[in-house]
């Protein structure tokens, strides 16, 4: 080990010496590589970062970091993270796991973290299925997956990440997919620059337990047609020619897709996407196929004024500042009625 | 005997000790009026200790038993060490609280009774079909009958109160003629009420009228000669500068001593639970400490926070209660695998499940030892008194930071709410454990350990140059690398195993509290049972009895002098707050044929209880 | 303790003997009141009611109720409520908490509850703080409030229950105030009549440890301006004199209030409610006073074909049906290969 | 000495009992080999018992050391009980196998070899500096080198396979081999192929090609007088038909007929865990056998979904490895208070935390019996094979609905996995043992108790009449109300504690499983032990020692003689795969001065251990 600067570090730099022990094949592989070039790109310290994680194929991920790392248990990353955080604000820290550690067990601290928007960057790799445990059904897993706890198809319809988040008032909401090497990496820059808890899923292959879940819009030929790209300020549109967009059906007040053209569907009649509107982050989220492209990008983000930790390490400090005997340790033991005894 | 023992007769006489007990609705406001008269007390140099025993409900329907309110005095002129068996005076503010206490009284002991209170409607709340003020209940004691809510309603007139405010001044008139019966300067009162009613004028001086008024009637009526003012005479009490202190101040201010020790920041993490939020609510105004508190959403993100805090390089401490503690134990087994520090604090209640959760126990010291999954050693300790709980904590921090473990810190719900008057050490005179975080990088290994204490280093995220990863997957025993290696996950284990043994070394031995190694009878305890035993004991040493007391604070390990200690005696026997978990544990570890003395009605021991069992033995 | 059958029981009859131990002019009187009134209004079997409760204030409720109970730990009532559907679906199971029960410790079991579908009937009491222990503060106190634990005022925002809800896909959303005894009995008939989970928060007054914190639209005088009874297929007025409506703006896409003849506001520009529809139930959800009044009523109801233990007990029949020696244990121990050892 | 010591000799030799291992990588389907061989040594009459190990991580890049799968099967003429210590015949398909197997060969043991996948790039991938074939590495041992990578894909090469799905087919050619190695007759693992590929019939095709190919190999090379083939004769086998059973379906199929016995629908509730989670899949399919699964969001979910579902009426059944369990200890609590039923299954595995999950280890005992907060007494029942699983369920089921209590119920990892020939029993000849729910309004108190069991009524909410409320505060000893009475407190303490204890009647008494009531050592166990304590007592007692075998069930409450039966010798010792919890029990319940003898990497004892540690007692 030898003491690094945080200049010009490549994506390699990040990688640590130990054997990468996914699935040949594995989506975590392209979201690893992708989150080593966002490190690259941002000029993250190595020894300033930490990665935190529960239990899951997932949770592996802070071995192959070259940073400092944590492997917690299965659900309480956000937990351990609060802490961290809590202790020293300004290490960076990112939180990753599985939808089975961040929805299953751990949805109660993934909801807490992100109600008190702790500083933290949580990195859910929705693989629709539990890996590790060699895939049951999860929280995620649409009706109907047969697994081996759902030998008849499971029939509890699925959690969706963004949207919960957004029902708990997350202030930075985004959405990537494993095979997007392209898209996936600024992503990540974005949430690492915000300051607050955000919450990013990525859409993840599971190759062995849950092979092609995706491929309905994840496959290249299907790519342009059924994923959106949110971009700030820009009109939400897609399709291979760049011919359909989301308008607002009057009606209903719910989102609907029109083709450019058609019935005097106008560009000027498309959404243009509002970042810090929840009402297009909320429906943006919720899109689903057949009937819609899924979107990806910053569906959601407005920061608060200060994140959790920073809040309440200010108030630590005004109150110290305030207090005439700061920290006098014997001032602390009189405090209250004392009286004296003569000998 | 103890408390109950000094028969105040009716010429004045001197008491060598005496128990008060205060009772009444919970809108009575008893643990004021009994915490001023401890405050006047103390003034008065006796030593003391105090037991409030609150209702379980927040506020139940007023005049009913379960809404009834109570604290406990116990003060003398000698060394006093429980809140005392058995009630001289008992303070009855209405049926209900005469109805739920009188039990306690010692039989020819004084009741004084608020009579306004006795309407029919508030003796049927109570369950009485009868008025025991006439229907012979209260033969055999003395009792003072007085109106005391008419005569407050009179006293505060000038003030022009509401009558409900009025008769909320009642407890002071109550307290006035407490303060009479026993002597007391009530100017410490008095001063405390102007302070605390300093923006409503009226309110305090109502309330002083009152104070006064009761004072008035003891001296003026012909109390005096009826009833005999008592005297206890002051204690031979250490000098210095002393404050009340209850159990649950005294592990807090004891935190945050350990931390300051230690040269670290304290995080302090929870999630409420009766008795344990106290904890929480004490140290959470003190951010000016280099304390941060952080309620969580539940008592597992709470351990797990404070993991992350000691991973940071913070001293991690979380607290709760025993169902509390339950859900934290995974985690608990985390920061045994990682070897972070962590304390936790368990205030034992009543239990199992919600069970009791105002009463204590001493029934989680199975948890603490073994209530983990897998071969998962970690350190206990346990405080026996408010004043020791103070000291009890900073030695868990000193273990848990030099020996980079776990510490589990045993209080109970008893030692949380009595109080004790405490003769403030100098914070100078406490020994500094201080931390050095690791820095170096040269030939740094994760687990690599050192030699004296087997701890590994402790590095804070943010280091340049020792970047690694930890987590909860058995570890190469040097490296830190994953291993599943069979021949290393042995030596791990051993190693964890030895690391806490090794504590051993570094704890005082065991010391006879009372008595002397060897003999016939060795009474053994830990936690809040100190009192009764200490006070049984030394009753049936002064008979000339052969029995000793020994209290065991570190609990994992124990002090190695321990099993031969205890083989020295021809018996042992173990009073505990459980139907028996140390006794269990001393039988297995040195096959000594203790006995179990239980006790699981969610009161503490009566010094009584502990007498009779020994003459078994004597 | 006799036999009773369910015909004209009135509101007492669901009464127990057991001394009511809460507060004298806590909120939780009224609630219990108004439950008690729904009972008689419904008809319910008490021989077939089911009251599941966690631990607090609120959690007392069973207690009070003359039908079977169980009281078990905190924040763990859906899922003991769940065990209890899966074993015989035919119970009118209730599940009663606090925000504390809830949200705080229990927010997971919450979520999985509503998310499954679970045919229950979740009365969330929320009064904005840890009754029971005390007065701490809760997942839903305002901002900057100050209890034993947060004693300089607390610094992390409050979760919205009914948008945490809607997140997780709730199919039944409403919401009640103790004080209306007029509406809370209808809605809760609402609430039990729905199939499936049933998510109702209970506005509730702690007049120990929070008293007053929702009297700016609980008072009786500014009851008008500050409720907004939501009802389906009626447009969405309120105000003394049902002159101020909600209408969405085109612009930010949210809603927003208007009185009734003001720059060419008319009714028929005021929004119908439709509670099938989540946009509005999402919007009406988070309105929050001063701007806009507090939405209650039943905002969202959309049922699924079938609950989860209805589900999953179609499930089980429709295997057992198709097995062919259902159910003979000796088939079972004879499963896949066996052989024989002659004698 | 076991397995391991029936050396084969050149001449083809009769056998007592052999010990087989198949290894390689992941993909290489050794699980698959090895269930195969197991079923055609079982049609050869053979007593047998098997162990698989796979990889800890899913699916590890092909060819390292950390991706082996390993299948051991002991098989023999006489009772086998444990997998074996030492392997006879290694089948290692790639050097990483050959690498992390060949310790575990016995000297002078057989090694086969597929050259074929011993590449440069293979040998790095294994860690391999030079080749093991080739530096003397293997020298001591016997070793067959055949490329059946080449061979299989010749073999294959009529059916039009592709390259890869071709050597897919490679585990079926070495299975071949061994098939003729052992004479086992192959026609079981045709028609499983048939099955299994029924609507791929090319796959199928060239799977049996490969078999037939393997055990041509043996057949026609020079094989037979190189290395001579084995005769392992048929063993003492009770008539009667049966089955491989894992500790796993043992578990699975002893609580469907554990509440069918008690006439109750099965609730079983878990969130998957290794190797616990075997049981949910096990019982999932099981639909028409009045069973429900539940995969909770947690563990706590699980727990408190199976008491509810006892509440109302189901057994309810909830499942876990150590870790999680740790989550269900607090609702276990209620469960206790509430005394309802319920059966807690923990499969444990290598801890501390996540520790070692696909290994196995009995470290949970401590957990099971005190790991709650309070005074939480429950039953624990453990089981010590696949076969003993099944009725140790039923056991544990019973226990749960005649006492109304919660049973723990313990297995392991070990235990899970392995698997035994299994005389298939009638299930007509078990005890029924029905459960009648209280119906009848007329004197019923919730908390009454049967003046036998003290079990209280269960009812079933929805029965008219019966209304009541239950919760976990203390409630009265007899209406169930709540309340906070010293005196009902100590009762109910007491009652919940003697309902357990009084358990100790209704089971058998303490057997001794070899040997007799006193004498000069006992070797105590509990669960997966059993198999190399069993056979290290009968060897040792073979040689003449005076040496006996106890294993214990019944861990809470311990059977009534088993005191007195531990007196009557002269030393007592305790194997166990933990740090000593067992024998902490004992030393404490009975003051025997009994002695751990402690392995915890990951791996059962084998058999040699045992002995070797007997030697100093013998
Ligand atoms: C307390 C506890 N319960 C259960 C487990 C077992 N477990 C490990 S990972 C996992 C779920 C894995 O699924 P997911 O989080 O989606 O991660 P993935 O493997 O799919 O990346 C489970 C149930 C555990 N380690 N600890
Ligand atoms: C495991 C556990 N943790 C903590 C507690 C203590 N506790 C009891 S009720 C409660 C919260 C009460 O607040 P809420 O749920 O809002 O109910 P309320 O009293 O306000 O009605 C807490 C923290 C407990 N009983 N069990
Ligand atoms: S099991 Fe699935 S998620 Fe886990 S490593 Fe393998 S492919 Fe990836
Ligand atoms: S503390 Fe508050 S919520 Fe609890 S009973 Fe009293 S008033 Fe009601
Ligand atoms: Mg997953
Ligand atoms: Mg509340």
């Amino acid at each position: 080990m030898n003491v690094q600067t945080p200049a010009n570090l490549s994506p390699k730099d990040y990688a640590t010496d130990q054997e990468v022990r996914w699935c040949p094949g594995c989506g975590d592989y392209a979201i690893l590589k992708a989150v080593q070039k966002a490190m690259a790109d941002i000029g993250a310290d190595p020894a300033n970062t930490v990665f935190v994680s529960g239990i899951g194929c997932a949770a592996r991920f802070p071995y192959y970091m070259e940073t400092y790392g944590f492997h917690t248990i299965h659900g309480r990353a956000p937990s351990f993270a609060t802490g961290i955080k809590l202790t020293n604000p300004d290490l960076d820290v990112w939180v990753v796991g599985g939808d089975g550690d961040g929805l299953s067990i751990g949805g109660n601290h993934t909801l807490h973290a992100i109600r008190r928007n702790v500083d933290i960057s949580y990195l859910l790799f929705n693989n629709e299925i539990y890996g590790l445990t060699k895939g049951q059904y999860s929280p995620t897993s649409r009706l109907g997956t047969r697994s081996p706890s759902t030998p008849h198809g499971s029939i509890d319809s699925p959690v969706d990440a963004l949207s919960f988040a957004l029902g708990v008032n997350a202030r930075f909401v985004a959405r990537g997919i494993d095979r997007r090497q392209d898209h996936l990496p600024g992503l990540l820059a974005r949430a690492h620059a915000h300051k607050g808890c955000s919450f990013v899923e990525i859409i993840q292959n599971c190759i062995v337990y849950n092979d092609g879940v995706f491929e309905h819009f994840t496959e290249k030929a299907v790519t342009a047609d059924m994923q959106l790209e949110a971009e700030h300020g820009q009109p939400l549109i897609f399709g291979k020619n760049r011919e359909k967009g989301l308008r607002l059906n009057r009606q209903t007040l719910e989102l609907e897709v029109a083709t450019l053209g058609e019935d005097g569907f106008s560009e000027d009649d498309v959404i243009v996407h509002d970042e810090t509107n929840r009402t297009i982050g909320g429906a943006l989220a919720r899109m689903k196929p057949p009937d819609f492209p899924v979107a990806i990008g910053v569906l959601y983000c407005a920061p608060a004024e200060m994140s959790y930790e920073r809040a309440v390490l200010a108030q630590n400090r005004a109150i110290a500042d305030k207090a005439p005997a700061a920290g006098d340790m014997n001032t602390l033991l009189h405090r209250g009625s004392t009286w004296e005894v003569a000998a | 005997m103890d408390g109950g023992s000094a028969a105040p007769d009716e010429s004045g006489n001197e008491l060598e000790s005496a128990v008060v007990r205060f009772a009444g609705d919970s809108g009575d406001g008893m643990q004021l009026t009994g915490t001023q008269f401890t405050q006047a007390t103390a003034m008065a140099r006796n030593d003391l200790a105090t037991f409030p025993d609150f209702p379980a409900e927040i506020r139940a329907p007023a005049g009913t038993t379960f809404g009834v309110s109570a604290f406990q005095i116990h003060f003398g002129s000698r060394t006093i060490r429980t809140s005392g068996d058995a009630v001289d005076v008992l303070v009855a503010m209405n049926p209900a609280a005469l109805k739920t206490n009188l039990d306690d009284l010692r039989k020819g002991g004084l009741i004084i009774v608020d009579t306004g209170s006795f309407s029919r409607r508030n003796l049927n709340k109570a369950g009485f079909e009868e008025n025991p003020l006439e229907d012979g209940t209260l033969d055999g004691y003395r009792k003072l009958e007085v109106d005391m809510t008419r005569m407050t309603v009179e006293a505060v007139k000038p003030f022009g109160l509401g009558n409900k405010d009025a008769q909320r001044c009642k407890n002071m008139w109550a307290l006035g003629l407490v303060d009479w019966l026993f002597g007391r300067d009530r100017t410490i009162n008095e001063d405390w009420l102007k302070q605390k009613f300093a923006r409503k004028p009226a309110i305090a001086d109502a309330n002083i009228a009152a104070l006064n008024a009761g004072h008035a009637f003891g001296e003026t009526a012909d109390m005096a000669r009826e009833f005999g003012s008592f005297v206890v005479p002051p204690a031979d009490i250490q000098p210095g500068t002393y404050r009340a202190l209850t159990g649950a101040e005294g592990v807090a201010m004891g935190l945050v001593a350990g931390a300051r020790l230690a040269g670290l920041h304290l995080l302090f993490t929870g999630y409420p639970i009766t008795p344990a939020s106290a904890l929480l609510h004490l140290l959470a105004p003190l951010k000016d400490y280099g304390v941060t508190t952080f309620q969580a959403e539940d008592e597992i993100a709470a351990v797990c926070a404070a993991i992350g805090g000691s991973y940071a390089g913070a001293l991690g401490v979380t607290s709760s209660s025993g169902p509390g503690i339950a859900l934290k134990t995974e985690a608990i087994g985390l920061a045994i695998a990682t070897e972070l520090p962590l304390v936790v604090v368990n205030s034992q209640r009543g239990g199992p499940s919600t069970g009791l959760p105002t009463k204590t126990e001493q029934s989680d010291l199975y948890q603490a030892i073994y209530g983990r999954n897998a071969d998962s050693p970690l350190a206990v300790v346990a405080c026996h008194s408010p004043g020791d709980a103070y000291f009890a904590a900073i030695e868990a921090c000193r273990l848990a930071v030099k020996y980079m473990t776990p510490v589990m810190f045993l209080t109970d719900g008893y030692i949380s709410n009595a109080a004790e008057p405490w003769l403030i050490p100098d914070f100078e005179d406490h020994e500094p454990f201080p931390v050095t975080f690791r820095t170096d990088p040269e030939g740094y290994q994760v687990y690599a350990r050192d030699p004296e204490t087997m701890a590994r280093a402790w590095v804070k995220p943010g280091t340049p140059g020792l970047l690694h990863r930890i987590g909860g997957i058995e570890k190469h025993h040097l490296t830190g690398d994953i291993s599943y290696d069979a021949d290393n996950h042995q030596e791990m284990t051993d190693n964890r195993l030895n690391k806490i043994l090794g504590i051993a070394k570094d704890i005082p031995a065991q010391a006879v509290d009372q008595g002397q190694a060897g003999g016939r009878v060795a009474v053994v305890g830990w936690g809040s049972t100190y009192g009764p035993i200490s006070r049984a004991v030394s009753n049936k040493r002064a008979q000339g009895h052969d029995v000793s007391h020994i209290h065991i604070r570190h609990i994992r390990p124990m002090p190695p002098n321990l099993g031969d200690l205890l083989k020295s005696y021809d018996a042992v026997i173990v009073p505990e707050m459980n139907t028996g978990q140390l006794v269990t544990v001393l039988r297995a570890e040195y096959l000594v044929d203790a006995k179990p003395l239980n006790k699981v009605n969610g009161k503490p021991f009566r010094i009584v209880e502990i007498e009779d069992a020994l003459k078994a033995w004597l």
